[in-house]
């Protein structure tokens, strides 16, 4: 495959990327590991000093904690579902022959390019608020007593948010790769008896497999960092109902601005994500291979 | 393939897709509609947005509030310069992976992969003190390097996912025709893989328009872009919603109409190497 | 040479007002340039703690409340205000403002304006409920008059209180109707005082007030979100910032301007404190800029008598910032074009940072504890309510979370072992 | 069991007819092939006669039964694809046995009749590996295994051989031809390999632009084609055609000998020549002689030691010349 | 110019060693073709002298000079791919101008070169359209061109027409014939295609993994195949080998015999068989002959009007018998 001259090139030419990446992974996170151990709030200079476990302790003992967790894996798996399962219907009906194909897919593809922040502005008040909201509106129009989505069911509304701005991506991946499908074996399917919906579980939900986990890989890369969509909707409320672990983390540091306990916190998100990104990996690797 | 498909399933599976296309783009399509409506006629009920009257004045007020063309040149700038750097030092990182595997290189790619996953919130006291010893703070400069960091490995695994597609023959055929190692990248490998390469500047360009988190924590007032322009209509005072419309018609538009028109380029480039 | 100042600021209609009016200053003062950063108040407050705290130094002004000042200028991150010129006369600044601002006897901010909390009510709706606003009601009063203005059917709420979550939001209004009910937050060994019967009063009444009489959503509800409800017509009464009292009654952006009275903010029959809070946002300059002059230059102008001339001149006197100068509330001209005048000024001499709560107490600040770790206490406490409010957990349960959390953090920061 | 009448069947995509009014009868366990170059519509007609495409025209009968408007599946026919179109993420077992499950066989009857097509096509030791696992060859053999249990009225293969190597392709092709010898369907078999029409079929449809050219037995259409086409199509290396002059010497307006049927001699014969490139392949060689009548391709057995540049003389084998009219029609 | 000589030449893969060290020399102006089965290790070989891999032992010397450690651009060697390998986003004249402009020729030269290659490739008219609006035979033909352009002091080809359809094959066998008799540069062409390797080749190098296993000019390896391997390699059909009792007769253990040296009779002859399957191509006739020696596949010229089940009578040649010893050599 390759000589001993190309391969000392290969090494030249990855080695910036990866030296830039070990830089900005190791610095930072090294900093944050130093700071996970120190008393170290910014409001407070002058009352540092080694703590020991202490600032661990105090985040994992904080009532917030587990709410946290769950909330996490609801965001994430709750997203997860709705953009994978949304996305391979959409993605099926898409792939029909309709008028103004072209117009849809411009009209699907849409919430993919609105930033969080706007597409949080815009879902909390347009839709959600409960006086002014258009749901507000259509609740009213049937006689309905308005329902407070950002109070009542927070990690719902959150869910749905961000998994309206996911849908489109999805789709487009899962779409992609149905008209990958060879057309022949659908047709070997139809000619050996298999009826519509035989021919979407056996031919083209296995099919999809592989594309639905690079889009399973690279939302939660995204969907584990979510922190706009609840900032700007709920402040991760009420009460806990809506933090996430990145919200958390985001309380302690910037709202509390104790940055050792912030910066504990970090530490313990980077660990639990790397858990599920070994995870992930795991899965993603397999299906790169194929 | 060509089997008929009749009319009348057409129709039904068109009227389908429209309905749920536009139920889509219904909170932009509104977004649009308020951002023409006077404040008191934003918050009627739907019907009646539709048929009062129609007024710019939104941007206007919002123009004068906050400078939109500094806060869109700034973005313009960070997200192509960022990206157009990844892709200087992604180049050569994925020919190297794609043409030259190793045993590691897969490994090395998951490992890249896994930076994306580092909170932004634990580190961003670090960042800032880095960036405040170095003169960073509030320039493009700096975001440019930090918007880079972000994206790089996504970068890099599109371009993989690419080159990979791109037969070593080629480039073995420039090498035999006497190519260094810069020409093979430049007068072939770049050439072929023109299509990918746009795809991932466009996502990539996306991703860091979007990005609100450290633009909108490093920057005050000389280097920020667009989402710290939003990040000033959040929760106005008073009746808004025509001017925060406006404003987020006016932060969305230049990547809406981007995306729109390079739709076919962006989602030839969006597998990533999920579909052979 | 030109120099060019960033000011950090809040997305709130006096300061984006002041940046229509820069002509003004520039025209003064040629020689410097002034950059907006303007934001949404949490987001400015997280941005302008981390410059400051971390001497990032992006900005040369700073729009900060009564909250940071005295903390901040303790920490000596602010440069101190001490030597304004005569023309500028700080003897005419509110007293009570003044005395928040104010840390070891040295001024380090400007008030730009000042505000304490009313009752804003719809006369209209009040009279049509055949009842009358006393000037000092007390609670009773105002769960009877919501009561009687609420009419569901017609998307008219009774009363509007803040339910969103943060200590500058629920938070503050709470602390204002606990110490209202005799309550406080720390008893003098820093021991928090949720388990006490005020608080325990006061959820239960605001639960109720807001159950019964108040709008959807309420959970979600702060200063803002009131404000447009207020406006739409669909509250009948709202407790909040005296500052609102010129948008309600400004017939440009209020659908019921003419028909707004005001009335001090309750208390609880018997009990010497009013739920009235005192802040001012105020104009500082964080120590370590280059460029002090300018600064202060403008700091100056913004916060003068000039400047509330200039707006009067261009806006109209009901714009003028408020609740900073004895001065302005001496113009009869001001008097006359704002009805609330009068009542903006009682509550805010009638707030006394020092002096809270009914029982003596370790802190100063009236709707906030002005210790650092406030913030972040505030938010998780009202954060408790809110769900509350939300009806995830009942009262009950939101202040035992509230006493646990708050003694958690104290121990945490050290001050009860 | 496995007739199947087509009548006036025609095909169109858009405004383009691709396949004519066109009448074709295939008898009961016959092996059909159909050839023609590319694009000619030999996949298209399969695809009519499979279902997988719907006619323009005409009617298609499959064991006396109207089956125009059938689903594929109801056809009674088993496929084979050019790109063997095996469901990847299954086994070879579950491959041979998916047509069953979807006819909801018994799990026994499936077993029995996949391991009885394994036995057939020598599949039986990798019924547990997935498609991507297997080389060509046995691919395709599991593609015709799917087709087999479903003990279809006839088979249908388009091109099945293109995708292999030369020497399997050999193989696969004895392969096909003892299946069926063995079963005894009805074989349709498309294929542009004139050695597969050749040796495989019992009759080859030779078709061009959608039209029947013949129809007949290989040697039929070797010995006798209906026209120039034909002529040219059929037999390996190609027909030479000689116009002008000489073939009017024939009463024709065209004449067409096949490279094995002239004869060399370096001393005398009809047509002189020198020789251009000489292919020796030990046991035939192929000579380009360039002549008055241009380039004329002749085969030698064996190894004949003529080499570039020498001078021969060429002499047709009389009998075996071929005559056609001004429109390709053979006289 | 364009000597080329491996000493002791070895390559592995990690563990595996695909070639075991070789020597070969390779004259000034000859065609040698590899052969071999597939993964015998040709492509590797040839990309060694490419220097596109790099040995693991043995040196290379190119006109007498040690090129071991060269880069592939300093061989002076031109390779033509499989693939083709054009450059898609070039047009022709760029694709073949490209190594001119590597080299930093001027314009002039380039434009020179690059019309005199097209001339000689016929590729004058499409110089300005890109790789993808040419035919496969075009392709491969600009891939030549820039081959030729470099002047090179050998071509490699690595199976440049296996990506053709047959009849396309045919012609451009020709034309890379024609292309070494007017250039007289020395070209080393893989290939697994045996009739190629015949018609082409001065000098055939028949591989098995990774050794040589004969190198001569294709008649000599047909007449008299070293061993067993290169017997049934080349030649097609294939040679038929008996062992046991009748190859003791000739004082053997396998004899071998070609399908086209042996008689067929329906009365009489040495071997008695049936015929199985039969392949009637009109100018052959293909017999697969069971008899008591298994399987004999006999050729007959014309048509031969055998089927199967019709018994009939084999003789073979035996001025064309090969005989092996135990170990396959030929005796
Ligand atoms: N779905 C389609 N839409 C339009 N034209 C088509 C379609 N399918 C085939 N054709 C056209 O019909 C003609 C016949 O195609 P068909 O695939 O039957 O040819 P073929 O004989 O099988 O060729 P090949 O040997 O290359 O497979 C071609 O001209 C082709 O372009
Ligand atoms: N990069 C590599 N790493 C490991 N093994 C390799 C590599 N390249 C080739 N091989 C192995 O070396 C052997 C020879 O391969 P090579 O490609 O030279 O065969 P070939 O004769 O060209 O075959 P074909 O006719 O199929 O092209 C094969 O067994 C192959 O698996
Ligand atoms: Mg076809
Ligand atoms: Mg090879």
């Amino acid at each position: 495959m390759s000589t001993q001259a190309s391969r000392a090139a290969a090494r030249l030419m990855i080695s910036p990327s990866v030296i830039l990446l070990l830089l900005w992974m190791a610095v930072p996170l090294g900093m944050t590991l130093w700071f996970s151990f120190q008393r170290y709030n910014l409001l407070m200079p002058g009352q540092g000093g080694f703590t020991g476990w202490d600032n661990y302790y105090y985040f994992l003992t904080d009532p917030a904690f587990f709410t946290a967790l769950k909330n996490t894996l609801v965001l994430v798996g709750g997203v997860l579902l709705i953009t994978v399962v949304g996305g391979i219907l959409l993605a099926l009906l898409l792939d029909q022959q309709i008028f103004g194909q072209g117009i849809v897919r411009v009209l699907v593809i849409a919430p993919f390019f609105v930033m969080p922040t706007v597409s949080a502005l815009v879902w909390k008040n347009m839709f959600f608020n409960p006086v002014n909201g258009i749901f507000a509106h259509i609740a009213q129009a049937i006689g309905l007593p308005p329902f407070d989505f950002l109070a009542q069911a927070p990690m719902l509304s959150i869910t749905l948010i961000v998994a309206w701005q996911w849908l489109p991506f999805a789709t487009l991946i899962l779409l992609t790769a149905l008209q990958s499908l060879d057309s022949e074996q659908l047709e070997a399917a139809e000619m050996d008896g298999a009826g519509a919906f035989s021919r979407f579980f056996y031919i083209m939900l296995p099919h999809l497999a592989r594309a639905a986990t690079v889009v399973i890989l690279i939302q939660t890369i995204f969907l584990l960092s979510t922190f706009a969509e609840i900032l700007v909707t709920t402040n991760g409320g009420p009460g806990n109902a809506s933090t996430t672990l990145t919200y958390l983390v985001y309380v302690q540091s910037l709202l509390q601005f104790d940055v050792g306990g912030g910066a504990a916190g970090g530490i313990i998100a980077v660990i639990l994500a790397n858990i599920v990104a070994i995870f992930l990996m795991r899965m993603i690797g397999k299906n790169l291979e194929a | 393939m060509a089997r008929k498909v009749s009319t009348r399933r057409k129709a039904i599976m068109t009227a389908i897709a429209w309905v749920i296309a536009f139920l889509i783009f219904f909170p932009i399509l509104w977004t649009i509609i308020l951002s023409f409506k006077s404040e008191g006629d934003a918050i009627k009920s739907p019907l009646q947005v539709l048929t009062s009257h129609w007024s710019f004045e939104s941007y206007f007020v919002v123009q004068e509030r906050s400078d939109y063309f500094r806060h869109f040149w700034n973005s313009v700038v960070i997200s192509l310069g960022s990206t157009l750097i990844a892709l200087v030092i992604a180049i050569p990182a994925a020919w190297a992976m794609a043409f030259v595997p190793g045993k590691r290189t897969k490994d090395v790619l998951m490992w890249m992969l896994s930076t994306k996953m580092m909170p932004a919130v634990g580190v961003l006291v670090p960042i800032y003190l880095m960036f405040r010893d170095w003169g960073l703070l509030d320039t493009r400069i700096g975001l440019v390097a930090v918007l880079c960091l972000m994206n790089l490995p996504i970068v890099i695994w599109m371009l993989y996912t690419y080159f990979k597609e791109i037969p070593n023959d080629i480039l073995e055929a420039a090498r035999m025709d006497g190519a260094t190692l810069s020409s093979e990248i430049l007068y072939v490998l770049t050439p072929m893989a023109v299509p990918g390469i746009a795809s991932t500047l466009l996502l990539n360009v996306i991703l860091a328009w979007n990005e609100a988190f450290w633009t909108l924590n490093l920057t005050a007032a000389k280097a920020a872009p667009l989402t710290a322009f939003i990040a000033a209509y959040s929760s106005p005072e008073g009746l808004f919603y025509a001017k925060l419309s406006a404003a987020s018609t006016l932060a969305i538009a230049p990547i809406l109409i981007l995306g729109w028109f390079s739709q076919k380029q962006l989602v030839r480039g969006l597998t990533f190497g999920a579909v052979k | 040479a030109e120099t060019t100042i960033t000011v950090a600021t809040v997305n709130n209609g006096d300061m984006v007002r002041m940046q229509g009016l820069m002509d003004d200053f520039n025209k003064l003062h040629p020689d410097i340039k002034v950059e907006w950063v303007t934001l949404e108040e949490n987001v400015l407050r997280q941005k302008v703690t981390t410059d400051i705290a971390t001497k990032g130094g992006q900005f040369d002004v700073l729009t900060i409340g009564t909250y940071e000042v005295p903390i901040w200028g303790k920490q000596g991150w602010l440069v101190p205000l001490d030597d304004m010129p005569d023309s500028y006369d700080v003897n005419d600044l509110l007293p009570a403002i003044r005395k928040g601002l104010t840390v070891d006897g040295k001024l380090y901010a400007a008030p730009f304006y000042g505000e304490s909390s009313f009752v804003m009510y719809r006369k209209d709706l009040m009279e049509k409920a055949g009842m009358e606003m006393p000037e000092k009601p007390t609670w009773s009063d105002i769960e009877k008059a919501a009561a009687a203005m609420t009419d569901k059917e017609n998307g008219i709420y009774g009363i509007c209180l803040r339910g969103k979550a943060g200590w500058g939001e629920n938070a503050a209004f709470l602390t204002t109707m606990d110490n209202s009910m005799g309550g406080r937050w720390f008893d003098m060994d820093w021991k928090p005082q949720f388990d006490t019967a005020p608080w325990k009063e006061t959820i239960t009444r605001y639960l109720d007030l807001m159950n019964n009489y108040g709008p959807p959503g309420a959970s979600s509800n702060g200063f803002n979100e009131n404000l447009a409800l207020f406006q739409q017509g669909k509250c009948g009464m709202w407790i909040d910032a005296t500052v609102a009292a010129s948008f309600v009654t400004n017939p440009k952006d209020s659908t019921v301007a003419d028909k707004v009275g005001f009335a001090l903010a309750p208390n609880k029959e018997g009990v010497d404190k009013r739920a009235n809070w005192l802040w001012a946002w105020s104009l500082a300059i964080p120590a370590g800029t280059q460029k002090e002059e300018a600064a202060k230059t403008f700091i100056e102008w913004a916060t003068s008598k000039h400047y509330t001339e200039l707006v009067a001149e261009k806006e109209g006197w009901a714009n003028v910032p408020p609740g900073t100068r004895t001065s302005l509330y001496e113009n009869p001209k001001y008097l006359e074009a704002a009805p609330f005048a009068k009542l903006t000024l009682d509550s805010i001499n009638a707030a006394d940072p020092t002096h809270p709560a009914v029982e003596d107490v370790p802190y100063t600040g009236v709707q906030f504890v002005a210790i650092p770790e406030f913030q972040a206490i505030g938010t998780a406490v009202g954060q408790q309510f809110s769900a509350a409010l939300a009806g995830q957990i009942s009262g009950e349960q939101a202040l035992q979370n509230a006493q646990s959390l708050t003694e958690r953090e104290m121990k945490k920061a050290g001050y009860i072992k | 069991m496995g007739q199947i009448t087509l009548k006036g069947v025609r095909k169109a995509f858009g405004d383009v007819e691709v396949i004519p009014p066109l009448d074709l009868h295939i008898n009961e366990g016959e092996f059909v092939v159909f050839v023609g170059p590319s694009g000619c519509g030999k996949s298209t007609l399969l695809r009519l006669i499979a279902g997988l495409e719907d006619v323009s025209g005409g009617e298609i009968e499959i064991d006396g039964q109207p089956s125009t408007d059938l689903p594929p599946a109801r056809r009674g026919l088993a496929m084979v694809f050019q790109s063997y179109a095996l469901y990847p993420h299954m086994s070879v077992k579950k491959n041979i046995a998916f047509p069953l499950k979807m006819a909801k066989a018994d799990q026994a009857t499936i077993d029995r009749k996949v391991e009885n097509a394994a036995r057939i096509l020598n599949l039986t030791d990798y019924l547990d590996r997935r498609p991507g696992q297997l080389s060509g060859g046995q691919r395709q053999r599991v593609a015709i295994g799917r087709a087999i249990v479903r003990e279809p009225a006839a088979f249908l293969f388009d091109e099945p051989l293109s995708n292999l190597d030369a020497a399997l392709r050999v193989n696969m092709r004895l392969e096909i031809s003892e299946l069926h010898q063995k079963l005894k369907t009805t074989m349709i078999y498309v294929t542009h390999d004139q050695v597969e029409a050749m040796t495989m079929a019992d009759k080859i449809v030779v078709l061009q632009a959608g039209r029947i050219e013949q129809v007949g037995s290989p040697l039929e259409l070797y010995r006798s084609p209906r026209n120039r086409f034909v002529a040219g199509f059929i037999g390996s290396p190609k027909m030479n055609f000689i116009g002008g002059e000489e073939a009017a010497k024939h009463g024709a307006d065209t004449i067409g000998i096949r490279p094995e049927h002239i004869a060399i001699s370096t001393s005398e014969g009809a047509w002189k020549g020198t020789v251009g490139v000489s292919e020796h392949l030990g046991s035939d060689t192929f000579l380009h002689v360039e002549t008055d009548h241009g380039v004329i391709n002749v085969r030698g057995d064996g190894e004949v030691s003529l080499h570039a540049g020498d001078a021969v003389f060429l002499t047709p084998d009389l009998n075996q010349l071929h005559k056609f009219d001004a429109e390709g029609l053979a006289i």
